[in-house]
């Protein structure tokens, strides 16, 4: 019951905000919001405590027939990478919600319903990442579209139609191949037994080879364009340099999280033949992508392109971990999930504080603002260096464990994608150094500090990202037994040290 | 069998006149027909109260609504002979008749099992048997063919009313509205005239005459002018009139009437000052 | 039995014919009432084949259905012309892409 | 007591994170919490240094866990770290250099609104070199590496409102980026062929691999070691970073951070020890770079970009002298011992000759100054002995050992290390001379005046440890205190007898003095720099940094500028060209299909009826077939 209630509480939350009287200032419809999306992390809070980490498997598992003539069921559990999942989509929606207070200021009686879409979108993010038949999950995974096309559309800026129905159309047609291969499943599972979408019924299905193949690329085309993989990835710069910071961020962070959890969730699991078939492409596209993205991302002069396209690199090495098939790499994939969602998250929220302030989202016409925005510098700062994967903070361990997973995978490969810590500090400190640094541009001479409020958004995140990078285990604890049946699905698993075992075995004796 | 052979080339031509009626109370007319020897072929195929229903709400109900209506608004619209879209009775015609051929050869023809007849169904009389499946089998359809007529009824209520933007003008206003109008364009503010008071014979399709004999084109209904079913008397006519009345007077001019454009007065109709 | 059938569908097909030719909207409505007493008229002859009233059921609710059609329809005629001066199913193209 | 070696660490991180939290009310004695914790840290790393002398030689390694970092499938990373002989020099060196320049900074930074941050930055690189040094994990090793490089990052562009000082430090991080691409791709070699990261376990086993295994692992440390060390072919941001303070370019850019690169190489030496072709590659680094710096140093005018070439050049000698494996390791930290103080000691006294010439750098500016600032000479004096190698001096101990292990391994080795001995004695002197002697060549508004107390102190307790560093080569000790940490030297046959070789050293640095005393100490120095046209070739390639600034323009600058470009406009016109396309393409589909949308009721009609005699049709068909 807890997951239901868990979707529960911020979708009716919604509800209540979008029916709220409309102020002038829509402050009560903000407090309202705010005051659910608290609740909704408090009970996120409450799941870890019910959740037993050793023992791994689905939990919390709920099973109730939806739509019986069609064996669809609505069925939620989580394993450790679903909680880390829910986890992150709960903290980062307050963090969202306090640095969106001031949004919309224009036009105020609008506050409640783009409060109340970002609810919305929590709501069916938690549900996405807990259910276990695929038929709810597509129809939540489809869903999630509902509530960004219309924070882009309505209450984005600039080619705001344009990019929120390039992002639908984009996403719907890689939802539409995926519902091809849930029909697909859908005929397997009536043929073998009774029809069924259950994710444990799935897994036992038999398939022939083609199928399995063809099944499996149902489902990667729809993650691929969801994570964004190159060459799949036009959409993001678009949709993100039109929404607003906080949109941005739960697209981002949150919504574009789904695609590489579904990679492991369906892609892996159901189909784990088809991924080794197809790891090969996969990891040379998610290469070309950590390059790609953070070649870029050099180029660019919209700091909202900018960060969006870091993503893009950043979300070719979380792929490149999941099809590196080695527990050491998966495990960082799903560290960087999260890890990543944090570190964009400060981005985001801070560019668009920039771009408040200044009424441009062009890096050229900013520079010199850490003379009189140093606590903004600052945490800008952060931010990009926990993008840029520095040590001590969160996005690095889970970077050097995907690097580290896949080069006992594969050397070449592996090799390239470290190109893209050089290409990282490129991108972020050519950014810095011209918004902050250097003589101080008029038109941002009188640009204000970070309000209390804003800082305070802020502080949760960097909190965060500062002490995951010095103490990652509590979460490694919980991704580690949920990675670990993966891996074993697929059944490539780690390769022992190339070095003569009986040396190994004497050292980690004298290790211990 | 009889008569079937007999109403079924009457029941297609008057389909036919369906297509090629020019006036649409003719081929309501047509219809009626169509419906009345369908009637009569039910009766003949075992189903009388069908027949009754038939003539009582089809050809009773339903085809009064079409006349109403046809009254309403139909006699004012004219059918423009000329087909507007390219090619389109070309291909009605062509699928038509293709869609006729296939069916009554290809599906009419390949209806060969033998004919039960009603005579078991009908054992406790039609009625009956209608009823007693109506009322079980068939009876939540039943339910919702009621709903459906209530449904129907609120429709078209909704349809057929005219929301009131604005008040509705007073007497007052309209008896301003007259004066106003007479005096910007010379509208004449009283009652229309009547028609039909020429001597001769008193019809609503012939014009009022004027004390100088003139006719008064107004005084003829609005919806016979548009149908065109209205005579203006013309000049034989009048002058035989008026020769007959007052033989020995001076002969009258030959008077040129319009009978073209009957709602514009001729300037030139009142040089002869004769009445009765 | 055939006879029945074929009167039947040759009472359709003229009514579709007429619903793609006639252009009064009242005209066009009156071959639509053709059409569905012709398909009534083989529902009864199914009825007499088959020896049950099932056939004649459905004629009369086709009938039903036909009144609710009829009042809808010249309803919205009414309305257009009320709005239009027309009864010409050309004028009404608004669908014109 | 020994396992408090984290400690060291966390104290001054403490530090650091108190001042950078705390508001505005701290700026009044930030300073002296910053210096407090470095001190503190110093004085525990020397209670900590004699509790590891009073042990047996053997038991000179204490490793502390602190617990897990990283725990994932096989990989596992503790946060430990070892306080073993090594370590303990370079505690001493960082904590004890650091207190000084904390110090020497309070005077230095004083009038800087931004003094507590300055002062939070130099707390967060204590802290993180002191976690690469002590750490017992590549892992944890490359946390303090990159922390070191965040630091140098902050600090290099402390001065932001300065694009100059921005684009320094940005350069400098991205170039230690590269180098740091080696040392992530050695870690995860390690992993992949080790299944640990731990430095002693993989010292221990790297003898079990084949020697390509090793060589790869060496030349991977090593690039590493090159970002860091600013050593060839990564040198190029070592002179830019120079936009930093003094106090800044003195600690992390002369005496500590650009040392790692041979502490790397020493802490792996198993790895090197394994691969003779790693070896060589390092030796040939060390001497190009040694070569590199030193003619750079020939030709700067601004006296801390001369003193950067020299850097440059002295860690060459460091990495020469690691090269040699055993023989050379204990030199190699001996040598970047007393450098870390006779360079620190000369770096704060250029930056007090220049607290004096109103922050200008440039020494043909300068001119007669022992007279104004006398502290400040004498000091300086004190480091230019050490760097030459006059006899007595630390330098004088460390610089020839590593040349006669350079002899010993190699003659060509050797006579590069004895010309690189020579240029450095050219180049010194021609510093000393351009600053302190000669006539007085100073801007109207200067006023030279001797640096507050605060400064001077500091310089005397530098120029103190470089008279006396040599001490510690007495009786071998060094190389016996490293040897748990280093390995165990064998001593090679010298071509000739060690007193010869001495000699020579002494004789190449006596003709490079000379010959500097010769250009600048009995000419007239221009007090401008001469234009590039006017001075010789090898001059001009000098002031250019020999182009590696233009070589890395051409190379990866360029050409990568161009890609990004390229690959913008493919993305838009391409990539995205290809999705709009499609929507486009599509568009023009609709509006074919439009066209039969005339609107007309009836046509539709027929469109029916048309259907349903199809749908017919194939009914027949089906029905009939």
């Amino acid at each position: 019951m807890m997951l239901s209630l868990l979707i529960a509480v911020p979708l009716l939350g919604a509800l209540v905000v979008a029916l709220l009287p409309r102020t002038a200032d829509g402050a009560t419809a903000r407090h309202v919001a705010f005051g659910v999306s608290i609740l909704t992390l408090l009970m996120s809070l409450a799941l870890l405590r019910e959740f037993d980490i050793e023992s791994g498997g689905y939990q919390l598992t709920e099973d109730h027939e939806w739509i019986g003539a069609l064996g669809v069921h609505w069925a939620l559990g989580v394993n450790g990478i679903g909680l880390t999942m829910i986890f992150l989509t709960t903290v980062l929606t307050p963090i969202v919600l306090v640095a969106s207070w001031r949004d919309k200021e224009a036009d105020p009686a609008r506050t409640n319903t783009y409060f109340a879409w970002m609810l919305v979108l929590e709501a069916l993010a938690i549900g996405v990442f807990a259910a276990t038949d695929v038929f709810m999950f597509y129809v939540l995974f489809e869903a999630t579209l509902i509530p960004l096309y219309f924070l882009i559309g309505a209450h984005g800026t600039g080619q705001r139609s344009y990019a929120a129905v390039k992002f639908l159309i984009y996403n719907l047609l890689g939802g539409l191949i995926m519902l091809a291969s849930v029909v697909g499943l859908y005929v397997l599972s009536t043929q073998q037994g009774g029809p069924s979408f259950l994710h444990a019924d799935l897994m036992d299905l038999e398939m022939s080879q083609t199928t399995e193949r063809l099944l499996f690329l149902g489902f990667f085309i729809a993650f691929a364009i969801k994570a964004p993989l190159w060459p799949l990835h036009t959409w993001l710069p678009d949709a993100a340099a039109s929404a607003t910071p906080g949109t941005s961020v739960l697209m981002v962070s949150v919504v574009d999280k789904i695609g590489t959890f579904g990679m492991i969730r369906w892609c892996l699991e159901l189909f784990p033949g088809a991924s080794e078939w197809a790891s090969p492409v996969v990891l040379v596209l998610a290469t070309i992508s950590i390059l790609y993205g953070a070649l870029l991302a050099i180029g660019q002069d919209d700091l909202r392109r900018l960060i969006a396209l870091t993503s893009v690199s950043h979300f070719g090495f979380i792929i490149l971990g999941i099809f590196a098939f080695t527990s050491v790499s998966m495990t960082g994939s799903v560290l960087y999930m999260f890890n990543h969602g944090l570190s964009t998250a400060v981005l985001f929220l801070v560019a668009g504080m920039m771009i408040q302030r200044r009424g441009s989202a062009r890096i050229s016409d900013f520079g010199g603002v850490q003379k009189v925005a140093p606590v903004l510098s600052g945490v800008l700062l952060v931010g990009g260096l926990s993008s840029l994967s520095l040590p001590g903070l969160a996005p690095f361990v889970s970077e050097f464990l995907v690097l580290a997973g896949t080069f006992t995978r594969s050397i070449p490969i592996a090799t390239v994608a470290t190109l893209g810590i050089v290409l990282a500090a490129v991108y972020i400190l050519l950014m810095y150094q011209r918004t902050m640094t250097g003589p101080l541009n008029e038109a941002t001479a009188g640009f204000r500090d970070l309000s209390r409020r804003e800082v305070g958004a802020m502080a949760p995140a960097l909190v965060l990202i500062i002490g995951l990078g010095f103490v990652p285990q509590p979460l490694l604890e919980v991704i580690d037994p949920a990675v670990e049946p993966v891996v074993n699905t697929v059944g490539v698993g780690d390769p022992p040290p190339r070095a003569p075992l009986d040396l190994t075995q004497q050292t980690e004796g004298a290790h211990e | 069998m009889t008569a079937f052979w007999i109403l079924a080339p009457v029941m297609v031509l008057a389909a036919m006149g369906l297509i090629f009626a020019r006036k649409a109370v003719h081929a309501a007319l047509c219809l009626a027909v169509v419906m009345i020897c369908l009637a009569m072929l039910y009766a003949a195929q075992g189903a009388p109260f069908l027949f009754a229903v038939q003539i009582i709400v089809y050809t009773g109900a339903i085809m009064m609504l079409f006349l109403f209506v046809l009254m309403l608004v139909g006699v004012e619209t004219s059918d423009s002979i000329v087909e507007t879209i390219k090619g389109q009775r070309v291909m009605a015609a062509v699928v038509g008749v293709l869609f006729a051929l296939l069916l009554s050869l290809g599906v009419a023809q390949s209806v060969s099992s033998a004919i039960v007849g009603l005579g078991e169904a009908n054992a406790n009389g039609n009625l009956h048997g209608l009823a007693s499946l109506l009322f079980t089998d068939y009876v939540l359809a039943f339910e919702f063919t009621a709903a459906l007529m209530i449904v129907a009824v609120l429709g078209a209520m909704v349809l057929a009313h005219r929301e009131r933007l604005v008040a509705p003008p007073t007497q007052a206003d309209l008896q301003a509205r007259r004066m106003r109008d007479f005096a910007e364009s010379g509208k004449h503010p009283g009652n229309a005239p009547t028609p039909g008071v020429f001597a001769r014979h008193n019809a609503v399709d012939t014009p009022a005459l004027l004390p100088d004999g003139t006719p008064l084109p107004e005084s003829i209904p609005g919806t016979l002018v548009s149908r065109h079913q209205f005579e203006l008397h013309d000049a034989d006519d009048v002058n035989r009139v008026v020769g007959e009345i007052e033989a020995a007077d001076v002969d009258p001019d030959e008077r040129p009437v319009t009978t073209e454009k009957p709602d514009v007065r001729p300037a030139s109709d009142t040089d002869e000052g004769e009445s009765k | 039995m055939t006879e029945y059938l074929t009167l039947s569908m040759l009472l359709f097909s003229i009514g579709a014919i007429g619903v793609l030719v006639r252009r009064n909207a009242i005209i066009v409505f009156m071959c639509v009432e053709l059409m569905l007493n012709a398909t009534n008229l083989a529902f009864v002859a199914f009825a007499r084949q088959h020896g049950n009233l099932d056939g004649q059921v459905a004629a009369f609710f086709v009938m039903v259905v036909a009144a609710a059609e009829v009042t809808i329809g010249l309803a919205i005629i009414v309305s257009i012309y009320r709005t239009r001066r027309t009864t010409s199913v050309d004028d009404a193209n608004l669908l014109k892409a | 007591m020994l396992d408090l070696s984290w400690l060291l660490i966390a104290i001054p991180l403490a530090g650091a994170a108190l001042l950078l939290t705390w508001g505005k009310e701290s700026d009044r004695f930030g300073h002296l919490i910053a210096t407090a914790c470095s001190a503190a840290s110093f004085v525990l790393g020397v209670v900590l240094f004699v509790e590891l002398a009073g042990r047996d030689a053997e038991d000179r390694s204490v490793t502390t866990d602190l617990g897990t970092w990283i725990d994932a499938g096989p990989f596992r990373a503790d946060f430990s770290f070892t306080f073993d002989t090594l370590s303990s020099l370079f505690v001493l060196l960082i904590t004890g250099v650091g207190t000084l320049i904390h110090v020497y900074s309070i005077g230095y930074m004083a009038h800087d609104e931004r003094r507590r941050r300055f002062f939070a930055y130099l707390n967060l690189f204590i802290a993180a070199m002191l976690t690469l040094v002590l750490a017992a994990d590549y892992l944890v090793l490359f946390l303090g590496w990159e922390g070191v490089g965040l630091a140098s990052y902050l600090l290099i562009g402390f001065w932001q409102h300065k694009p100059s000082a921005a684009a320094a430090a940005k350069k400098a991080f991205v170039m230690n980026r590269v180098g740091d691409l080696g040392l992530a791709l050695a870690i995860m070699t390690m992993f992949a062929w080790f299944g640990t990261t731990s430095i002693a376990a993989v010292n221990d086993q790297v003898h079990s691999v084949s020697g390509n295994v090793a060589t790869a692992l060496g030349l991977l440390l090593l690039l590493g070691a090159c970002g860091k060390s600013a050593q060839f072919p990564l040198q190029a941001w070592l002179l830019d970073a120079m936009e930093g303070p003094t106090p800044v370019s003195a600690l992390i850019h002369a005496a500590t951070m650009v040392t790692a690169g041979v502490y790397l190489v020493v802490r792996s030496h198993d790895v090197f020890d394994a691969s003779a072709t790693a070896r060589n590659v390092v030796i040939a680094v060390g001497v190009i770079t040694l070569l590199m710096g030193a003619w750079i140093g020939c030709t700067k005018d601004d006296i801390k970009k001369a003193l950067a070439g020299s850097t440059m050049s002295q860690i060459g000698y460091m990495m020469l002298a690691a090269g040699l494996g055993p023989a050379g390791y204990a030199f190699a930290i001996f040598h970047l011992l007393t450098h870390g103080f006779f360079k620190a000691n000369m770096f704060l006294g250029a930056g007090s000759v220049m607290h004096g010439m109103n922050d200008d750098v440039d020494m043909r500016h300068y001119g007669a100054l022992r007279k104004a600032m006398p502290v400040t000479f004498y000091t300086f004096g004190i480091g230019y002995l050490a760097i030459i190698g006059f006899p007595g001096t630390s330098g004088f101990f460390s610089k020839d050992k590593i040349i006669e292990a350079a002899l010993g391994h190699s003659v060509w080795v050797g006579l590069a290390a004895l010309l690189g001995a020579g240029v450095t004695a050219f180049y010194m002197t021609r510093l000393m001379l351009m600053t302190f002697f000669g006539e007085k060549r100073w801007r109207d508004d200067v006023h030279p005046h001797e640096s507050p107390s605060v400064m001077t102190v500091p310089l005397i307790v530098l120029a103190a440890l470089s008279l006396l560093a040599g001490l510690m080569a007495l009786g071998s000790w060094i190389e016996e205190w490293l040897e748990p940490a280093a390995g165990h030297a064998e001593h090679h046959d010298l071509p000739l007898p060690i007193i010869v070789i001495t000699l020579i050293v002494l004789v190449v640095v006596a003709a490079g003095v000379a010959l500097a005393w010769l250009t600048y100490g009995r000419r007239q120095i221009a007090a401008e720099t001469p234009a590039d046209s006017e001075v010789s070739a090898f001059t001009r390639a000098g002031r250019a940094e020999l182009y590696g600034n233009h070589v890395n323009d051409a190379l990866v600058v360029r050409p990568a500028t161009h890609l990004t470009r390229a690959l913008v406009w493919a993305d838009a016109k391409v990539i995205d060209g290809f999705v709009t396309g499609g929507a486009d393409r599509l568009g023009e589909i609709s509006g074919e299909l439009r066209k039969p949308q005339t609107g007309f009721v009836r046509s539709y009609a027929l469109m029916v009826l048309g259907g349903a005699l199809v749908v017919l049709l194939g009914l027949l068909a089906v029905t009939l077939a």
